[in-house]
């Protein structure tokens, strides 16, 4: 009983410690660029500002590019993680453990490493150099970002689809066999469809950072490739437009929830999603 | 003769890493029988039962199908459906497209498929339920709904692995009634895998006893019952005192320190044999008539009867019978000389 | 039968693709700074100008960050992993989507908030101020950088947690109860015991993140508070040093490794600490 | 007498979201019994159980224990332990410190907990297995070990919420003898919850029936089972004909259209009843002897019998029988006095 009426104001204050940051970014998003918070005035101008041509297209890239790297890595990874899940559980787990180191480093680090590859000095340059051709500009344009974004994301899209599949159970694919389905027939009709929940989990877990990353594109796409999260940080960091900033955030978040009740309408079976959490 | 059978196992041994779970299993399926495979976890009942779907290859031997060797042909050619132990229905279909699954593989035309499958509900008597989902039943319904799904392919044989075990007593006994009915109804042979012995003895034609992959005794449920051919069938169906004795020539058997009278012969002089007595054989008398004499140990109400063990100074005897006796009184047992079964004695491993 | 002959080379390929990256990375930190792969030399220098005290001391300040960050959201968060397990489920889902909600939002966007909070112009110095006192300098010291680490990285500790503990079987509590055990006897003898394998999760999800961000402290600490992240991005970004950029990676990822063996040594209960992935 | 009461239930009734799942049950309990709660899933025997170890609080009533009230008070605080239907042994600890758990809570000096754990496992016959981790326990071993558990800390009560449910047949059996031996050995007392009719009649001293809340009947084994108070009970204890019929004076009853003997009296005349005759005690004849006669529709081999379904032209009769009868021989039936067993009706909800 004691415990009960000290854990509510706890959990109201975290929730507080939680939320208060969102709010704030609310009401900077609202109101105009006074440079002072007294000087505060609602004001629509900074999302009015957001609809120029220039801006909507860097939404427009950014969704793009997150939509492609999804759509990829869900193509690469899904047969990565059916056959990981075929094998025998001591194998399996190695190959896991694989594909999860990377995943333990820093996200920054793992970019970088794709630089010394990419890079004028790269390995790849080194060897086409050495074939005596010019040297390859393979940075700064969109092939290199995707690239970028695929192998970062891709343990993201393959664990949660693995992790479904190694719970079907077996005797439902021998159903499907005895019931006169061939293999691909089984595919399609059994194992597809059950896996459903970890392709929407890793859906939203590739999608959304996808959409918001900053540091993959600064550094494969080059300084003068902008995308949605570099537009953010441009005009935190060195406009120090807070109030436009912030309005951007927003459109950014709403976006995010947009993509995930669509996604979640798919996800009729709650539990397997859940899994992930 | 041989065209009268629809399956027919021959030698088959099945090896997982070296251990050997099956050895040189031979059976044969008549048409339209209900056939059961009984034993203990671990006896190779399931194996078997997988290795005739064609979901696991023997190590050796052959499984021929209405003369066929079918031995490599996948489960999905097989004319053979599964109700699994479990039922595996499909989470992500209703009823009708749990049922339907094998009929839309097969690509037959849309009305057909409906009017199949709203026959076989009305079977399994589960009009109406078409478009609810799995796991809005109980499990006795989708236990129907599994066999739903098996029968409306028409197979030959319908192989049912322990459909059962997942419900519970009262709805496993009205089952029991409910799937011998079907059988004898829709008129397919049924192979059946159980290791409860009052359920294989209901609902049987046949009965095949296993023990360690090998197959102790086949027989109908009453020469199972009556004629078990060794301790271990004795001991599995149905409760039983065992006694060592030795066949003086045939229909004269001594045991527990008397001769007695029996109807069984063809052993050789003074063999070692065993005998068996079912609890409710042994008829209680005044001390002074019983061929044997006891002091009774514990008394227990089982419904039917009681349950009285006896101890004649060397071994308990466990008898049931409908008079209650209190413990210590001294009571006399007779057994009627059909009541005596005498086996081979078998060295266990 | 087919299928597994073209599922290996997949597997090599992507293995490949994934390992390939690491590789460069420690192929960089053990050769010499030469400018051009082609005068590649075999060198332990750029570890040994590691061994720095200016550069350890970012190794210690970092760790240290990381593992009070760690501490303090393990603090906090287990009381608010078992408040919300001891709900009812439909009051559960909300409280957890309370905390998942940032999660959704861009790391940086976090942070960001956390600028708008702080910052020179921020609310709390909105309100000194309008009390009549001088502007505090909130931003740029180990407090701020603490408190956007922890805000960043709380959800990750609650969630493993969280998981863990609405798993165990209620008749275990029950059962002790019966056996005599009051709550904190509970507590200390099943519920905490039964709850390891998920802090463990959470102190891997935040220590690891923790100890090698770079935002954070950059955003929050102000461009002279450096942090081993820091370092690394410094290195690789406007020094262009990439074979100490590499040599510092790999033991950051060195460090990361141990961490982790000595966590998965109390991690006897692999199920439930493998239950995130 | 009151004083020989361990524990007295006193009109308790139990509410879920206002759904009454227990109303108003009475039930006292002696010290040293083996009192068992029966009935199926949903009747509520668990939640009394659950009333009586503490887990639950009573909507309304009172739980008096050796004559205090202890409604209130928490678990922790009754000297009443129980067996969890799941075991709920600690998987964090091995044998010896679940078995422990108790004990270390009472901070008891270390020398006589071990002295006290060796001693449960050797009376749960698990000798040696101090170091064993919980997983690696079969089924059984763990039941084992929650019963030392709970009787490590010597309680005057033991709950046991069907503590065999998760066994196979086989062992089952075991158990309940081992069980019912370890009762009398350590002479304290059990109250048992089942929905397994013949593990209620076998171990128990006293068998509560329980249907929707409400106790049925409250009796010896033999009671119960020879004497049902009403259809509920006769249908749920054992296998039963049950028949409408009207009593016409004390020992004389009518039903099927004939006119019996009974050892029944107490009723109003020309009462409507139901009279109860179990399978086994229909005796078959020569259709000239018998006073009901019917033809035999289906015979189904038992083992220990057959089971006779006969039609009489207006109902089926179920007879247990050793002797075998084809199916469509005509035969009579004949029913002892004392095998009537005539019930006041009572219309279900």
């Amino acid at each position: 009983m004691k415990m009960k009426a000290l854990s509510y104001p706890y959990i109201v204050w975290i929730a507080i410690f939680i939320v208060v940051p969102l709010v704030l970014v609310f009401l900077y998003a609202i109101t105009a660029n006074g440079g002072n918070l007294t000087d505060a005035r609602v004001t629509l101008d900074n999302f009015r500002k957001f609809m120029d041509p220039k801006y909507l297209d860097v939404l427009w890239i950014s969704v793009k590019l997150a939509l492609q790297s999804t759509v990829i890595t869900l193509v690469v990874g899904y047969p990565i993680a059916m056959i990981i899940a075929k094998e025998k559980p001591s194998k399996r787990n190695i190959m896991i453990f694989l594909f999860v180191i990377p995943m333990w480093m820093n996200f920054l680090l793992r970019t970088y490493a794709w630089l010394t590859l990419l890079g004028k000095n790269g390995v790849i340059n080194f060897i086409v150099t050495s074939l005596g051709f010019k040297p390859l500009d393979l940075l700064y344009h969109d092939g290199a970002v995707l690239l970028g974004m695929v192998y970062n994301f891709l343990p993201f899209m393959v664990l949660p689809i693995y992790s479904v599949l190694v719970k079907i159970d077996k005797s439902l694919i021998e159903a499907a066999e005895d019931l006169g389905a061939n293999k691909f027939q089984i595919f399609t009709k059994i194992t597809m469809p059950l896996s459903i929940p970890g392709v929407i989990t890793g859906i939203t877990m590739v999608f959304m950072p996808a959409v918001s990353t900053f540091v993959i594109s600064r550094l494969l796409g080059g300084g003068q490739y902008m995308l949605i999260g570099n537009l953010i940080e441009q005009q935190f960091l060195w406009v120090g437009d807070w109030h436009f900033g912030s309005a951007i955030s927003i459109i950014m978040m709403i976006f995010i929830l947009i993509t995930m009740a669509l996604t979640s309408k798919f996800d009729s079976e709650k539990e397997g999603s859940r899994g992930l959490w | 003769m041989e065209n009268n059978y629809i399956i027919d196992l021959k030698s088959i041994s099945k090896e997982y890493d070296g251990v050997r779970v099956l050895d040189n299993i031979n059976l044969y399926v008549r048409k339209n029988e209900f056939i059961t495979l009984l034993g203990p976890s671990g006896c190779g009942k399931t194996t078997t039962l997988r290795i005739i779907g064609g979901f696991e290859q023997p190590t050796e031997g052959r499984v021929i199908f209405e003369g066929k060797d079918i031995t490599n042909v996948p489960p999905y050619k097989r004319q053979i459906n599964t109700v699994f132990q479990k039922y595996a229905l499909f989470p992500h279909m209703n009823v009708f497209e749990n049922i339907a699954f094998g009929l839309k593989i097969k690509k037959l035309p849309k009305n057909e498929i409906e009017k199949r499958v709203k026959e076989m509900l009305r079977l399994v008597n589960l009009q109406g339920f078409e478009n609810r989902s799995i796991q809005s039943l109980s499990g006795g319904q989708q236990q129907r709904v599994a066999i739903a799904r098996a029968l409306v392919n028409e197979p030959k044989v319908l192989l049912l692995d322990e459909p059962l075990g997942a419900l519970d007593l009262k709805l496993r006994k009205e089952m029991q009634t409910e799937l011998k009915n079907m059988q004898q109804r829709v008129g397919i042979t049924f192979i059946y895998v159980t290791h409860d012995q009052e359920e294989a003895l209901t609902m049987s034609d046949t009965v095949v006893v296993m023990d360690k992959g090998v197959i102790q005794q086949i027989g109908t449920p009453e020469d199972i019952y009556n004629e078990p051919k060794n301790a271990f069938v004795a001991k599995f169906i149905g409760e039983s005192n065992i006694i060592d004795g030795i066949m003086h020539e045939d229909f004269v058997v001594e045991f527990a320190g008397e001769v007695f009278k029996c109807i069984d012969k063809g052993f050789s002089k003074k063999e070692t044999i065993e005998v068996v007595i079912r609890p409710e054989d042994l008829e209680i008398t005044i001390p002074e008539e019983g061929k044997l004499k006891g002091i009774v140990k514990s008394v227990t109400f089982k419904g039917v009867h009681y349950e009285i063990i006896v101890n004649d100074g060397n071994r308990d005897w466990k008898i049931h019978s409908t008079i209650m006796k209190p413990v210590g009184t001294e009571i006399g047992m007779n057994i009627a000389p059909e009541n005596i079964h005498v086996m081979k004695k078998v060295n266990e491993k």
